[in-house]
């Protein structure tokens, strides 16, 4: 039985995460008054992609090569540690500092690879790219850190099976926390205020252009791992900061439960993502460090009010 | 003997130290620092008959031969080889020099330095003698421009000292006789040396000229 | 067997064999080859017994202490004092001089011509010997003279390339720098011997009570300035980018990997063992110190374009760490929390060794490389992983571990100083918890701006084009330069994967000092190598996120490749610029990966940018020819505290300088005034 | 900000009034296009645009193609931002001197199943600048154009229609094989 519990929740981030970006996309789509493409429409590409010979730059070395695998590896073994619809799938890998470090081996080889290549334009992606995650670092350790606090733990399960909604007196510092980390989470996976994904405009890109080389199945690689970021962000975010409907026990209802709130939290969340896109412009680039320190600023605000 | 020769001796001492001052003549100047290597011979002659310890007696002979004979003639045909018979020449003018030798006298005998000169209390007298004329020759060596003159303060210095320690209560032990001899002989050579070496390299021995030591 | 390694003879057996390879090495200064060979076969053998005399010690938990009495002075005893933190720190020493010298075989060669390698082998064995003597001495003026003899001995080794002269000029700043460090601890000593009269620690420890609170202050401040000038830490570091770079390689390696660690131990061993009952404000000092030199250490790194500096610049940035931990066990233990002080303890411990061994492992690769490029300025190189395959993986892995990336060693001290200070934040009232916040977010940056770092040390060195013609013409480093690098790699995976039993170890270590005697422990050992909180607060095991990662990865790769589209063509293009021919002005350079972070913490750094244009003909300014953009860092410590001190030195210097009038008699007047005051003065 | 959306989502779909069959057959054509995408390229069919030297009047219409009216997406096709993620280069404009090795460039740095267009009459054979000493003639005179799709500029809606006949010729070729 857990077995089984065990193969959904390690498949379950790879296959819901295309979808979640098609349905942000059709939401953007319908703010543009266009009907834009089927939800479905990343799956396609991907599959496209799976298919297409691959051109490669003379210049690129192993890394260039194996990166998108270490990447999308990384976002599989997070994925499979986090809780998304259970909470009492404890492992080893599922500590707090654990989960944050293994994604930074992910913006590693990513922005490594974007430099692989020698362009330009890779070279300035991955810089950019490393100055927003060095930033945004501190603020993700420490928004995670206060609810570690609170529920006295820094293993993930264990945070997300407390219940803390009910410490009514935490209320306030749990808030707080939440939006330091949805700002991060913005941050990390390169969404609206701090990069655009659908740009063409290399100048603009941060995380575009680190991937502009790739082509064929390592492309697809690329944005599926992204995508899969997307989603253990979101997860993150929703099932640290709001337990509710999580499965506390291994009985089918309950499962099966866990799973629907868990679709309607993430629907919940590409719906805010998708109206912030279309409503908010893209910062100038020296004006993130300042959205990032108020970030970190609003979580240590948050720890300091625990007790 | 008595204590009245000894301080007729001391006496001696302070007016040789006294005339070194005042002379002009280098040749003046080595005759007086024998007469005060002869009144320490003395000194150290009647420390012996007191005592009869052989090395005292060793040292007598060897200060006797050395500071009253030896010196003395090296030292004048050193002023006659190099011509140095008027090149005495002084910081202070004489008056200036008279004065400071009043005030280092007086602070030798001062009470504060009671507890230094009665080490013995019965030749207290002698001891505040022998710490004004240590004082009277360090005093010559800074006064005196001329380096032969300088040289023989700085002898007369080392023969203050070794009347101070010898009534002082020191004359028995071995390491005043050994440092008195070791210090006779390394002091003769090095001046020798010393003057002959400035005479070749300055032409001359008056000590103003050698502003270029600076740096 | 081991039992009989660890009598005391053992240890002077240890000690001369590196004094006799030191001597040897002198005599046979003519012959390189025969130098090089011997000063490398007894450092070898040395660093052997080291490793199983200091293993031998830890295993069995034995102390070892003798005295050799030396008849005259009272104060003076050549006494050794080894407990299992000496014999940690012998360890670390031994370990990774090991590999230096295996590396150094190699890395020799190319000095045969130029200078004379038994003066080399002479100093690099009196070096390490001299580290061993520092950490096992247990009297203070035979401590001093150790320290002495592994000064200037380092110094000789930094300015061995002598015909560069900023090399010369790092060694003098390193000197002065050593020196002003030992005034203080010697003063600091000296506070010490006027109290409790006599320089044995062991009397020192047992007589603390006597020593005043006022006086115990001033000693930390003395110690914290001479211990730290040696360690590096923010304010008296400027010696260490500059000494550090100009030493070879293999030396400075041995230099930021275990020497700056010296000045650690001897905290460790004066505040956590020998001036114990001290007050809270000393933990917190020591927090504060960590937390401003690990964040600008790593800032500072990020600047430099020069690799050795960079390094050199996140031995601070580490030594930082390493305080924090440290700082947070001293803060625990005056609030009487023995627990979490041995948990801070075990986590500054942990990285001291981490840190010694992913440093050498980044030095040794970026000195092979520098060995084949002849030049340290990273602007120069690119695309080297072409031509030296195995350098560059060994500097990954270094790199890797340097920034707390999981499957690695370093990752495992940083949790633990994480867990040490979440503990702090978790546990402790506003006031101290206020400083354990910003303690945790300066680690939490710092390993956010290291990773950049690296990513910028490793991307612009190793990665895409060549930048001048010549990286065509380098070959990969030598065989044993290679062996050097590949063990200091295998040792930080399995320090990394072994993290669970040298937690254990490290327990027992701490337990062995006479504060920890009864605290029970705050961690334990999980089944599978990991190590757990206390009350399931946190835990981690290194095997399983190694074994997941492997699984995973080995099975995205055979899915990806074999199963989906398996004939799939590759095509090999030249990269794609938008239709430009790229060129080397094309990819990113040093300055222009780190402008993005130095513009953000502009306040801090306050960088100055010229750019230089030159043009094709002078008066018509309209066609530049080509454009260089240098930011420059201000060293706001030279700036504003060495500069003025230097300038407040020279203006007393030269009024005293006019009393040298030149003329004796002057002189002279000075003795005979200076001798009626001090008779005056005396009676 | 909210009365955008508000008006956003108040206003009925056709504004902007056109006879129906307009709008229709752009539908029943973009569906056609959906069905051989699928066929085709699996769902997706990523266009790279590559302006070779045009007066960007075929770039105006290009761009129309993505507004809420004529909506390509829809039918799975999407504009990529490097040439490595497409399948397809729309190549408009005579490709000038300077332009030509450019164009080679992206033409090699595309993944293989590939098929170039050229769109307008000046990428098919340099329309009215042909013959200028700056152009080197339509697209053809530097890589093998697959298909063009003739207009001086094409409207978007030619350009669908183009489209669907390119990818119809792709199907019926590859039946072939």
């Amino acid at each position: 039985m857990t077995i089984l519990i065990w193969i959904i929740q390690l498949f379950f981030v790879p296959v819901i995460s295309p979808l979640i970006i098609g349905v942000i996309k059709k939401i953007k789509a319908k703010f543009q008054n266009r009907q834009g493409s089927s939800i479905f429409q990343f799956y396609k590409d991907l599959w496209k992609l799976m298919y297409k010979d691959e051109v490669v730059s003379k210049d690129a070395s192993w890394i260039f090569l194996y990166a998108p695998f270490i990447i999308f590896t990384v976002t599989i073994a997070v994925g499979a540690s986090i809780p998304l619809f259970a909470s009492f799938l404890n492992g080893p890998t599922s500590d707090l500092l654990v989960i944050v470090y293994i994604m930074a081996i992910s913006t590693f080889f990513l922005s490594l690879a974007g430099m692989d290549t020698g362009s330009a334009f890779g070279g300035f992606g991955s810089s950019r790219e490393m100055t927003i995650s060095a930033l945004a670092e501190g603020g993700l350790i420490f928004s995670l850190l206060t609810v570690a606090l609170v529920s006295s733990s820094t293993n993930v399960f264990i945070i997300s099976g407390i219940n803390i909604l009910n410490h009514s007196q935490h209320l306030l510092s749990i808030m707080l926390a939440f939006i330091g980390f949805f700002i991060i989470l913005l941050a990390e996976t390169t969404r609206f205020p701090f990069d655009n994904p659908s740009t063409h405009l290399e100048l603009t890109m941060i995380h575009e252009a680190m991937i502009l080389e790739y082509s064929g199945k390592r492309l697809a690689l690329m944005e599926w791992a992204s995508a899969n970021k997307l989603i253990i962000f979101i997860a993150l975010g929703s099932n640290l900061f709001f337990p509710l409907g999580i499965a506390q026990n291994i009985s089918w209802l309950a499962l099966v439960i866990g799973i629907i709130v868990f679709l309607l939290k993430i629907l919940f969340f590409s719906t805010i993502i998708a109206i912030l896109e279309s409503s908010v412009a893209k910062f100038r680039f020296f004006r993130l460090p300042d959205l990032l320190i108020t970030s970190f600023i609003l979580n240590v605000i948050a720890i300091v009010l625990i007790n | 003997m008595n204590i009245l020769f000894l301080k007729f001796l001391f006496g001696v001492m302070f007016l040789t130290l006294v005339f070194l001052h005042l002379t002009k003549k280098n040749f003046l100047a080595t005759v007086a620092y024998s007469i005060q290597s002869l009144v320490i011979t003395i000194v150290l002659f009647n420390s012996f008959l007191e005592t009869n310890n052989f090395y005292l007696l060793l040292v007598v002979f060897l200060s006797l031969v050395i500071k009253v004979i030896i010196a003395p003639i090296f030292f004048t045909n050193l002023i006659k080889k190099h011509a140095l018979a008027f090149s005495v020449s002084t910081y202070f003018s004489t008056p200036l020099i008279l004065i400071i030798i009043s005030i280092l006298t007086f602070i030798a005998y001062s009470d504060k330095f009671l507890p230094l000169t009665s080490i013995i209390p019965n030749n207290q007298a002698l001891l505040s003698i022998a710490l004004s004329v240590i004082f009277m020759s360090l005093f010559l060596i800074i006064n005196r421009k001329g380096a032969l003159s300088q040289i023989i303060g700085i002898l007369s210095l080392e023969n203050s000292i070794l009347a101070f320690i010898i009534f002082a209560g020191l004359e028995q032990s071995p390491g005043l006789q050994i440092g008195v001899i070791f210090n006779m002989f390394i002091w003769i050579i090095i001046a020798s040396v010393f003057i002959s070496m400035i005479y070749k390299h300055f032409g001359t021995l008056n000590v103003t000229s050698m502003k270029n030591l600076k740096d | 067997m081991l039992e009989i390694i660890t009598p005391s003879v053992s240890f002077f057996v240890l000690l001369s064999i590196f004094f006799i390879g030191a001597i040897s090495s002198l005599i046979y200064q003519k012959n390189d080859s025969i130098a090089n060979f011997l000063s490398s076969f007894f450092s070898i053998i040395g660093s052997l017994c080291g490793l199983f005399f200091s293993v031998s010690m830890i295993i069995y938990g034995k102390n070892l202490s003798f005295i050799i009495n030396y008849p005259y002075s009272s104060f003076f005893k050549i006494s050794f004092h080894i407990d299992l933190l000496s014999a940690f720190f012998i360890f670390i020493i031994s370990l990774i001089s090991l590999f230096c010298s295996i590396y150094g075989v190699g890395y020799l060669k190319h000095f045969y011509k130029k200078y004379s390698i038994g003066v080399f082998g002479f100093f690099y064995n009196l070096l390490i010997g001299s580290l061993l003597l520092v950490v096992t001495a247990s009297n203070g003026i035979f401590f001093l003279i150790a320290w002495e003899i592994m000064s200037i001995s380092s110094y000789f080794l930094v300015v061995y390339d002598r015909y560069d002269t900023d090399n010369i000029k790092a060694g003098f700043l390193y000197l002065i720098m050593t020196y002003v460090g030992t005034v203080f601890i010697i003063l600091s000593f000296l506070f010490i011997y006027k109290y409790i009269g006599s320089f044995e620690f062991i009397d020192i420890k047992s007589g603390i009570s006597l020593i005043p609170l006022s006086i115990k202050n001033n000693i930390f401040i003395f110690t914290i300035i001479g211990f730290g000038t040696k360690a590096g830490i923010i304010p008296f570091h400027i010696w260490l980018p500059a000494a550090h770079p100009a030493a070879p390689s293999h030396v400075s390696a041995l230099m930021s990997g275990v020497m700056i660690k010296t000045g650690v131990y001897m905290m460790i061993r004066l505040f956590v063992d020998i001036l114990q009952p001290i007050p809270v404000w000393w933990g917190i000092l020591i927090l504060i110190i960590g937390s401003i030199s690990s964040l600008l250490g790593v800032l500072y790194a990020l600047t430099e374009h020069d690799i050795k500096r960079l390094l050199a610049f996140h031995s601070i940035e580490n030594i930082g760490i390493i305080l924090l931990g440290l700082g947070s066990a001293l803060i625990f233990y005056s609030l009487n929390m023995p627990e979490l002080a041995l948990l801070g303890l075990m986590a500054s411990l942990f990285h001291t060794l981490n840190h010694a061994i992913f440093k050498s492992l980044l030095f040794l690769s970026a000195g092979s490389v520098i060995n084949e490029m002849h030049t340290r300025n990273i602007e120069e190189y690119g695309g080297i992983i072409k031509y030296m395959p195995q350098t560059a993986m060994f500097f990954l892995i270094g790199s890797m571990a340097i920034s707390a990336l999981p499957p690695f060693n370093g990752f495992f001290s940083e949790w633990l100083t994480y867990q040490a200070l979440f503990q702090g934040v978790a546990q402790l009232n506003l006031s101290f918890q206020g400083i354990f916040i910003i303690a945790a977010s300066s680690l939490a940056f710092t390993g956010g701006l290291a990773l950049t770092c690296f990513v910028k040390a490793f991307g612009i060195i190793f990665l895409a084009r060549p930048r001048s013609t010549k990286v065509s013409s380098i070959k990969e480093s030598p065989l044993s330069m290679r062996i050097g690098m590949g063990f200091l790699a295998l040792m930080s995976i399995l320090f990394g994967l072994f993290s669970g039993y040298t937690s254990r170890l490290l327990e027992k270590i701490g337990k062995d000092l006479s504060i920890f005697k009864d605290t029970n422990y705050f961690t334990s050992a999980s089944f599978y190598q990991g190590i757990d909180i206390k009350n399931s607060f946190a835990s981690v095991s290194a095997p399983i996120i190694f074994v997941v990662l492997i699984i995973i990865i080995f099975a995205v790769i055979f899915i990806f490749t074999f199963v989906i589209n398996k004939n799939q063509k590759i095509k090999i293009e030249n990269t794609w610029g938008c239709g430009l021919n790229l060129n080397k002005r094309a990819e990113i350079t040093a300055t222009g990966f780190a402008r993005s972070i130095i513009l953000v913490f502009k306040g801090i750094l306050k960088p100055s940018i010229q750019n230089e244009v030159e043009y094709h003909d002078a008066d018509s300014r309209y066609l530049p020819k080509s454009r260089v953009i240098t930011i420059h860092v201000k060293n706001i410590y030279n700036y504003y505290f060495y500069q003025p001190l230097r300038n407040i030195i020279n203006i007393i210097s030269l009024k005293t300088k006019n009393i040298q009038s030149g003329n004796i008699n002057a002189y002279i007047s000075y003795i005979f005034i200076s001798l009626i005051i001090a008779l005056l003065s005396v009676l | 900000m909210f009365k955008l959306f508000f008006k956003i989502f108040k206003t009925k779909k056709n504004l902007v009034y056109l006879n129906n069959d307009e709008k229709s057959d752009i539908f029943l054509v973009g569906q056609e296009i959906k069905v051989k995408v699928k066929k085709l390229f699996k769902g997706s069919l990523a266009i790279r645009q590559i302006d070779a030297g045009s007066d960007n009047a075929c770039e105006q219409e290009l761009m129309a193609l993505s507004n809420s009216f004529y909506d390509i997406e829809r039918f799975g096709i999407h504009f990529v931002a490097s040439p490595r993620h497409a399948d397809m280069l729309l190549i408009t404009g005579p490709v000038t001197r300077n332009m030509a090795k450019a164009v080679k460039d992206a033409y090699d740095a595309t993944p293989n199943p590939k098929i170039v267009v050229a769109v307008g009459d000046d990428a098919i054979s340099g329309g009215l600048f042909a013959g200028s000493y700056a152009v080197s003639g339509g697209v053809d005179s530097v890589l093998p154009v697959n298909y063009c799709i003739p207009g001086d500029p094409p409207t978007p809606k030619e350009i669908i229609i183009g489209l669907l006949k390119i990818i119809n010729e792709v199907d019926i070729k590859k039946s072939e094989l």
